[in-house]
C-alpha cells in the first residue's frame, strides 16, 4: 500500500468517525463497526497467508478466543477496553505461537488442515466449556469501559473501532514496507532461498503466525466494543472462510487487497440480505467469476506494492 | 461399565464405525484423486455428491425412472458435469493463475451455487430419501448388527478404492494421472496431455460422488446441506495422507470408527470433535499423515 | 595455511547412495576456488553442506577457523557466506529491488528497529548500490520472474553480493549464459575478488570460464577428490582426463554439459 | 433476478449511503392510516425451513387483517429483513428495521440461539418485541420489559412436557434423552430435567451434534442404559437417523418424538424405510390439531389464496408455517388492545395482559408482568407409520423461572 493510499485511508476513516455518527443512522453504523472489525480480521489473515505464504485456517478460533477474553476480561476483572483488546489480541497471538510451533512440520494443504482441525476444535471448546464461555447460551458482552464510560451505542463505539483499525492499517502497511514484511515474502517464495540470505525461517513463520493471531484476537476485542452477545455459532468455518474469501478476491499479497476485499465483500454480503432466493448462487457466481476474470484481485490495480 | 457392555460396545462401535468410515472413503477417494493429479482441494465435493442425490431423486421420484435407468443416468450425468466444470471454470482459472487458493476459491463458488439451486427447487429443507438399491434386512456379526445396505456401502468403497488402484497403476490413462500429479512439466514433454488428464480426474470424481450418493442418500437422508459430510471426508484424506488411496480408506475406517468409540466411551457431545483431534494428533507425529511418505527433500 | 574454508573428511549419504565420500579440501582467502567434475560428481552437495542445507553425515566444516557444522542454515549469512543457486532461487514475485535488499537482511539490517522501520532507507541505498554495479538498475522495479534467464542469473550473484560476503559460493553460475553474457560474469567476479578481496568458490562446468577466473581448482569424481591444483596442473592431469570421458579435454568436454547444466 | 430485486438492492444502497433517512416522530412507524411492523428471519440458507413460511404466515394473517378493515383505521405495513438465522445479521436486520425503516414494533424471528443476539439492543430501545415462532428462551428468562416469545412452544416447557408425558402416560421410571448440545438442548434438557426430578424419574441425557452422522453411540447406550422409553428431542434428520437406528439395533422401548424433530410424517415414514420402526413410536404436538384436521383448515387455505405459486412448490406450506399465526394474532390483538393512539408503551402494557385461546396452538398464549413465553402446551400422538391417534390428556411442564 502506498503512503498515499495509506493517506487516503486515514482521511476516509477520520472523517467517518466525525460526520457518520452524527450523520447516519445506528444500523449504518452497525454497518460499519462490523466492515473495520472484517478489515482487521483481514489484514490478520493477510500477514499468514499473503506475507508469508503459510495456509492457515484456524482465524475464525483466534477471532473467538479475542472476543472471549476481551469480554471476560472486561466482566471479571473490570479491564478497560484497551486493556482488555490487548488481552484479547495476546492470548490468541499466544494460541497462534502454539499451533506455529505444531505446525512448523507441515506444509501446503497439511498445514491447511492441521489448521482447519484446531479451528473447528476451538469452536467445539466455546461450545462445550459452558462455565467460561457460556456455551451454547452464548455469552453476553458487557460494555467495553473507555475511560471510565461504558460505550453503550454503535455511535460511541465508531470513533475507537476506526482509530483502532487506522492503527492496525498503518502498522500492516508499515510491516509490508519493512525489512520484516520482506523476509516474510522471502519465506513465501523460497525457503531454500531466504535461509540462504540469512532469514531464520521456523522463526519467521511463528512470527507470522503469531502476529496474525494477535490481530485476529484484537479484531475480536474491537467486536466487543459495540456488541453485546457472542454465540460460538459465529466463530466456525464459515467465518474463516469469509475472511479467506475477503483477501482472495481482494489479491492475495496486497495490503490494499485485504482492506478493499474485506471492505466490498462485507457489502455484498450485507446487500445480498435483500434478494434471499438468490443470494447464494449470486456469492457463489461472484467467486467464480473474481477467480476466472481478476485472478490476482479486484484490488491489485489500485496501490500495487 | 461392565466388560459384557464394553464388549457389545467395541463389537457394533467398530462394525458401525467400519461402515460409516467407508461413506467418508468414498468421499475421501474423490478428493484425492483430484487433490494428486490437480493440486485442487475440491471444496464442491459435498456439492457434487449432493446434486447427484438430488439428481437421483428428480429421475426417480419425480420424473418415475426405474433405478436401474436412472441410477447410470445420474452418474454420467454428474461425471458429465464435473468434466465441464474443470473445462470451462478450472482450466481458466489454473491458467490465469495456478495459485492453488484460487482454484479453492472457485470450488467454493461453486458449491454456494448448488446449494442455492437446489434450495431454490423448494426440495431442499425436508430431509428426504429415495429406495435403496438394497433390500431392507440385516446380518448380526458377534452381537454387533449391520444391514445389507451398510454392507453394500463397505463393498463399494473397497470396490472403488481397488477400481482406483487398478486404474492408477495398471492403465495408460492411469499412469498419465499419475505423471501429471508428479511433476505436470516432464508429463508434457513425454506427451502427456495435461488438459484432457486433468479433465478425466474430474470426471471420475463426479462419477464415484455420485456412485456415492445412490448408496449413501438413502443412509444418512439428503437435504442441501447434506455435503456438509465431506468436512469428515477431508480429515479421512488428511490422515491417511492425501494423496494415497488405500489412505484414505484406511484414514475413513479411522475417522468413523473413533467417532463411535469416543462417543460410546467418552461422550456423545465429543463425537464430533474426534475427527479434528485426530488429525491434529496425526499430523503432528506424522507431517504427511499415515501414508504420505516422507518430506520431499528439494533438490537446489 | 589461511584457509578461510576448510572441509575437513566430509561425508553426505542419501539412505545407500553416498554422493559425497571422505572430501577434505580447503579455500585459500582471497582466491576464486572452483570446484568441477563430471555430472553426479557430488559438487552441488558439497555446495550444500556448506551452505548448511544439508548436514554431512560425517566430518566438519570450518569458516575462519570455527566450526560451523552444527549451525542452522540461516547462520551461514551472517558469517559473511553468500551462495546462488544451480536452477535459480530468486524471489518471483518480488521486484528486483526487493530481492536485492533481502540479500543485506543479515548484514545490513541487524537491528530490529532497521527491520521494522518501513520503507528501510539505508538497505534500499545499499541495494541500489549493488544494481548499478551489476547493471541491473533499469530493471529495478520489475518482478524477479519477469526477467530474461541471463539477468535472473545475475540477479541471483547481485543478491548475493547485497550480503557482503567474505566467502561467495556461486551454483554453476554461468550455465545457460551466452557467451557474451559469460564474459561479464567473468569481469564481474573478477573484479570482486581483485577489488573487494572476496574468496569465490563456485562450481561451474563452462571451462572456458574456469580456466580463465580460478586460482585453484579442485576435481571431483563420483563423490571423491582425484585431484587439486592450479589450472594447469589440473589440465594436464590424467586422472582428470579420463574422469571426463577419457580422452578428450576437460574444457571441450564440459562445452557439451553445459548445454543441459 | 427479478427488478425487484434489483430495487431492493438499490434502496439497500442507498440506505447504507444514509440517503434514506429514517421516519421520525414520537412514535415511530405510526401514521394515520397505517403501523409499520418490522419482521426479521430466516429468508436464505440453511434455516430457512424454520421462518420463511412462518413470516409469510404472519404475513398473509395482516394481509386478511388489513382487508377486514385494520386496526382502529390503520393499516398495517410489513417491512421484511433476512437475519439468515445469523447473529451479525439478526442484529443488523433489527438494527435496520428499528432505526432505518422506524417499525412502531418487531414481530420476527425464528432461530432461538442468535435472536438473543438482539436481546440488549432491544432492551435499550424500547421497542416492543414479539417473537415469530423462536423459542428465544435466552431474551425471555429473565423476563425483558418488552421482549415476548415461544408462541410454538418454550423449549424448557418442551423438556418438561415430554418428560411428563413419558413418565405419566407410558408410566417409564428411566427416560433415555437425545438432545443436541446447542442452545435448544440446553433450555429443553433444563426443563426435562426439572420434570423428571419433580417426578421422581430417572433421566439418561445424551446431547449429540445437529451434524451427526453416525448415531450409533447415543442409540447403543441409550439401549444398554436400561430405559423404559427414549425421547427424541433433536431436528428432524438426527431424528430420523436415531429411530431408524434404534430399529437396526432392536430397541424395542417407546420412543417420544419431541415437536423439534417434526418434519412431513409422510416423508418421515417414507426415510425411516421400515413400518417396524413404528410400532411403538408417539409424537409431540403444538398444533391445536393433528395437520390437515378441520379445525386448522383455513389456514392452509388462506396460505393457498394468498401464495398461489408458493403453494405449487414442493414441501410448502413448510410444516412450521402455522406457529406464525398465534404470534401475528397476538401482535393484532395488542394492537387493538391499545387503542385509536396506540403507544409503544400502551402495546407493551397490553402484550403484558394477552390471553386467549388461538384455535391454532393447543394451549392458550398467554402473557403476563412476569411471564413472557406465550404458548406451554403439547399433545402426543400414536404415530404407526401412517396414521395419528390422539392420546388423551394434557402433559404440562411444571418448570417456572426461578431467578437467576
Amino acid at each position: 500500500m502506498s503512503v498515499r493510499v495509506l493517506a487516503a485511508v486515514a482521511v476516509l476513516l477520520i472523517g467517518l468517525s466525525l460526520a457518520l455518527p452524527a450523520l447516519a443512522t445506528g444500523y449504518v453504523v452497525y454497518i460499519g463497526n462490523l466492515l473495520l472489525v472484517f478489515v482487521v480480521l483481514s489484514l490478520g489473515l493477510h500477514i499468514v497467508i499473503g506475507e508469508a505464504g503459510q495456509f492457515s485456517l484456524a482465524h475464525a478460533a483466534f477471532y473467538g478466543i479475542g472476543i472471549y477474553t476481551a469480554a471476560l476480561s472486561s466482566k471479571v476483572l473490570g479491564l478497560p477496553f484497551l486493556a482488555a483488546l490487548l488481552a484479547g489480541g495476546l492470548l490468541a497471538a499466544l494460541c497462534g505461537l502454539a499451533i506455529g510451533i505444531l505446525s512448523l512440520r507441515m506444509r501446503d494443504i497439511y498445514l491447511a488442515l492441521s489448521t482447519f482441525a484446531f479451528g473447528e476444535a476451538m469452536q467445539w471448546v466455546f461450545l462445550n466449556w459452558t462455565p467460561v464461555t457460556g456455551g451454547p447460551n452464548g455469552l453476553a458482552i458487557p460494555p467495553a469501559q473507555v475511560l471510565g464510560q461504558p460505550i453503550l451505542s454503535d455511535k460511541a463505539a465508531f470513533p475507537i473501532v476506526a482509530g483502532v483499525t487506522l492503527v492496525v492499517v498503518a502498522l500492516v502497511a508499515g510491516l509490508h514496507a519493512s525489512g520484516l514484511g520482506r523476509a516474510f515474502r522471502a519465506v513465501r517464495e523460497s525457503e531454500v532461498a531466504a535461509a540462504a540470505v540469512g532469514i531464520d525461517v521456523r522463526r519467521t513463520k511463528l512470527l507470522a503466525f503469531t502476529l496474525s493471531a494477535f490481530l485476529a484476537g484484537a479484531a475480536g476485542g474491537l467486536f466487543t466494543t459495540f456488541s453485546t452477545f457472542i454465540h460460538p455459532d459465529s466463530l466456525g468455518f464459515q467465518t474463516t472462510i469469509l475472511v479467506l474469501t475477503m483477501i482472495v478476491v481482494g489479491g492475495v499479497g496486497s495490503v490494499t487487497g485485504a482492506l478493499g476485499g474485506a471492505i466490498v465483500f462485507g457489502l455484498v454480503s450485507e446487500l445480498l440480505r435483500q434478494v434471499p432466493s438468490y443470494q447464494e448462487m449470486i456469492y457463489g457466481g461472484i467467486l467464480i467469476l473474481v477467480m476466472m476474470y481478476a485472478p490476482r484481485g479486484v484490488f491489485t490495480l489500485v496501490g500495487r506494492r | 461399565m461392565n466388560t459384557e457392555i464394553v464388549f457389545l460396545f467395541l463389537q457394533q462401535g467398530i462394525a458401525s464405525g467400519l461402515v460409516t468410515g467407508s461413506v467418508y472413503a468414498l468421499l475421501a477417494l474423490a478428493l484425492v484423486i483430484v487433490f494428486r493429479t490437480t493440486d485442487v482441494a475440491n471444496f464442491a465435493e459435498g456439492e457434487f455428491y449432493m446434486a447427484a442425490a438430488y439428481l437421483a431423486f428428480f429421475l426417480i421420484a419425480l420424473v418415475g425412472l426405474p433405478i436401474w435407468a436412472a441410477a447410470p443416468a445420474m452418474v454420467v450425468g454428474i461425471a458429465v458435469a464435473a468434466g465441464l466444470f474443470q473445462r470451462v471454470v478450472l482450466r481458466r482459472v489454473a491458467a490465469a493463475r495456478g495459485v492453488s487458493v484460487n482454484l479453492v476459491i472457485a470450488t467454493l463458488g461453486l458449491s454456494y451455487v448448488l446449494k442455492g439451486f437446489v434450495r431454490a427447487t423448494g426440495f431442499g429443507d425436508t430431509p428426504r430419501s429415495f429406495p435403496s438399491v438394497v433390500p431392507d434386512g440385516s446380518v448380526t456379526l458377534g452381537q454387533a448388527s449391520l444391514s445389507y445396505l451398510d454392507l453394500a456401502i463397505l463393498g463399494a468403497a473397497l470396490a472403488v478404492m481397488a477400481a482406483f488402484f487398478a486404474v492408477f497403476n495398471l492403465t495408460r490413462t492411469g499412469r498419465a494421472m499419475r505423471a501429471v500429479g508428479m511433476n505436470r512439466r516432464a508429463a508434457q514433454l513425454v506427451g502427456i496431455n495435461l488438459g484432457r488428464t486433468e479433465r478425466l480426474v474430474w470426471i471420475f470424481a463426479g462419477g464415484i460422488s455420485a456412485v456415492a450418493a445412490i448408496l449413501i442418500a438413502p443412509k444418512l437422508l439428503m437435504t442441501a446441506e447434506m455435503g456438509g459430510v465431506v468436512t469428515l471426508a477431508f480429515a479421512a484424506a488428511i490422515v491417511g495422507g492425501f494423496a494415497s488411496l488405500p489412505g484414505a480408506v484406511v484414514g475413513g475406517f479411522i475417522i468413523g470408527i473413533a467417532e463411535n468409540l469416543v462417543g460410546l466411551f467418552v461422550s456423545t457431545r465429543a463425537i464430533n470433535v474426534a475427527p479434528f483431534v485426530i488429525i491434529m494428533l496425526v499430523l503432528i507425529f506424522k507431517p504427511q499423515g499415515l501414508f504420505g511418505g516422507r518430506l520431499r527433500v528439494r533438490k537446489v | 595455511m589461511d584457509d578461510l574454508l576448510a572441509l575437513d573428511a566430509v561425508t553426505m549419504r542419501f539412505g545407500g547412495l553416498t554422493a559425497v565420500n571422505g572430501l577434505s579440501m580447503g579455500v585459500t582467502r582471497g582466491t576464486i576456488h572452483a570446484l568441477i567434475g563430471p555430472n553426479g560428481a557430488g559438487k552441488s552437495t558439497v555446495f550444500n553442506c556448506v551452505s548448511r542445507i544439508y548436514r554431512p553425515t560425517e566430518g566438519r566444516i570450518r569458516f575462519d577457523g570455527r566450526d560451523v557444522t552444527g549451525l542452522p542454515a540461516h547462520a551461514m549469512a551472517g558469517l559473511g557466506i553468500a551462495r546462488t543457486f544451480q536452477n535459480l532461487e530468486l524471489f518471483n514475485e518480488l521486484t528486483v529491488l526487493e530481492n536485492v535488499m533481502l540479500g543485506a537482511y543479515s548484514r545490513h539490517e541487524t537491528r530490529l528497529i532497521e527491520r521494522l522501520w518501513p520503507r528501510s532507507p539505508k538497505t534500499r541505498a545499499w541495494a541500489e548500490e549493488i544494481l548499478e554495479g551489476t547493471g541491473l538498475k533499469d530493471c529495478r522495479d520489475a518482478k524477479a520472474n519477469g526477467l530474461d534467464f541471463g539477468r535472473q542469473k545475475l540477479l541471483e550473484v547481485a543478491r548475493a553480493l547485497a550480503l557482503s560476503p567474505t566467502l561467495l559460493l556461486l551454483d554453476e553460475p554461468a550455465a545457460g549464459l551466452r557467451s557474451r553474457e559469460i564474459e561479464r560474469l567473468d569481469t564481474i567476479l573478477t573484479g570482486l575478488n581483485r577489488e573487494r578481496g572476496i574468496t569465490v568458490l563456485l562450481v561451474e562446468h563452462v571451462m572456458q570460464l574456469v580456466m580463465s577466473i580460478s586460482d585453484r581448482i579442485t576435481v571431483l569424481s563420483f563423490g571423491e577428490k582425484i585431484a587439486e591444483g592450479t589450472p594447469e596442473a589440473v589440465r594436464g592431469d590424467p586422472r582428470v582426463i579420463e574422469a571426463y570421458l577419457g580422452t578428450k579435454q576437460p574444457g571441450e568436454a564440459a562445452h557439451g554439459e553445459a548445454a543441459h547444466g | 433476478m427479478t427488478k425487484h430485486s434489483l430495487c431492493r438492492i438499490a434502496l439497500a444502497v442507498a440506505a447504507l449511503a444514509g440517503l434514506a433517512g429514517p421516519a421520525r416522530a414520537d412514535e415511530p412507524g405510526l401514521t394515520p392510516t397505517t403501523i409499520r411492523i418490522g419482521m426479521f428471519g430466516p429468508l436464505s440458507g440453511a434455516s430457512m425451513a424454520y421462518g420463511f413460511d412462518v413470516m409469510n404466515a404472519a404475513r398473509m394473517y395482516y394481509d386478511k387483517i388489513n382487508k377486514e378493515g385494520g386496526i382502529h383505521g390503520r393499516k398495517i405495513e410489513v417491512v421484511q429483513e433476512d437475519d439468515r438465522c445469523n447473529a451479525n445479521d439478526v442484529v443488523a436486520a433489527v438494527k435496520k428495521l428499528v432505526e432505518q425503516d422506524g417499525v412502531f414494533l418487531l414481530n420476527g424471528g425464528s432461530c432461538s440461539a442468535p435472536v438473543v443476539a438482539a436481546k440488549d439492543y432491544v432492551v435499550r430501545s424500547g421497542v416492543p418485541w414479539v417473537m415469530l415462532n423462536a423459542s428465544g428462551d435466552g431474551a425471555l428468562y429473565p423476563p425483558q420489559p418488552n421482549i415476548y416469545g415461544a408462541f410454538s412452544i418454550s423449549q424448557r416447557a418442551m423438556g418438561g412436557s415430554v418428560v411428563e408425558f413419558a413418565s405419566k402416560e407410558l408410566k417409564a421410571k428411566k427416560i433415555a434423552y437425545i438432545n443436541h448440545d446447542d442452545a435448544y438442548g440446553a433450555w429443553n434438557l433444563e426443563g426435562a430435567r426439572f420434570q423428571a426430578k419433580d417426578n421422581g424419574v430417572t433421566l439418561v441425557p445424551e446431547a449429540v451434534s445437529p451434524s451427526i452422522t453416525d448415531v450409533t453411540a447415543p442409540v447403543l447406550k441409550m439401549r444398554a442404559s436400561g430405559a423404559d422409553a427414549l425421547v427424541i428431542a433433536t431436528y428432524a434428520r438426527p431424528a430420523q437417523l436415531i429411530l431408524k437406528k434404534a430399529q437396526e439395533l432392536g430397541f424395542n422401548k417407546p420412543i417420544v418424538i419431541a415437536v423439534n424433530a417434526i418434519a412431513n410424517l409422510k416423508q418421515l415414514a417414507e426415510n425411516v424405510g421400515s413400518k417396524d420402526a413404528f410400532r411403538n413410536v408417539y409424537i409431540e404436538e403444538v398444533l391445536a390439531a393433528k395437520p390437515g384436521s378441520e379445525k386448522l383448515a383455513w389456514i392452509y387455505d388462506l396460505y393457498k389464496a394468498n401464495y398461489p405459486d408458493l403453494a405449487g412448490k414442493p414441501d410448502h406450506p413448510q410444516v412450521y408455517m402455522p406457529y406464525g399465526i398465534p404470534s401475528a394474532m397476538t401482535v393484532v390483538r395488542a394492537l387493538q388492545a391499545a387503542g385509536p393512539n396506540p403507544t409503544r408503551a400502551k402495546v407493551i402494557e397490553a402484550l403484558d395482559r394477552t390471553d386467549f385461546d388461538s384455535g391454532v396452538m393447543a394451549g392458550p398464549i398467554v402473557l403476563t408482568k412476569t411471564e413472557h413465553a406465550a404458548q406451554k402446551a403439547s399433545t402426543y400422538f400414536k404415530f404407526d407409520g401412517e396414521g395419528l391417534t390422539a392420546v388423551p390428556g394434557s402433559f404440562a411442564s411444571r418448570w417456572t423461572y426461578q431467578g437467576q
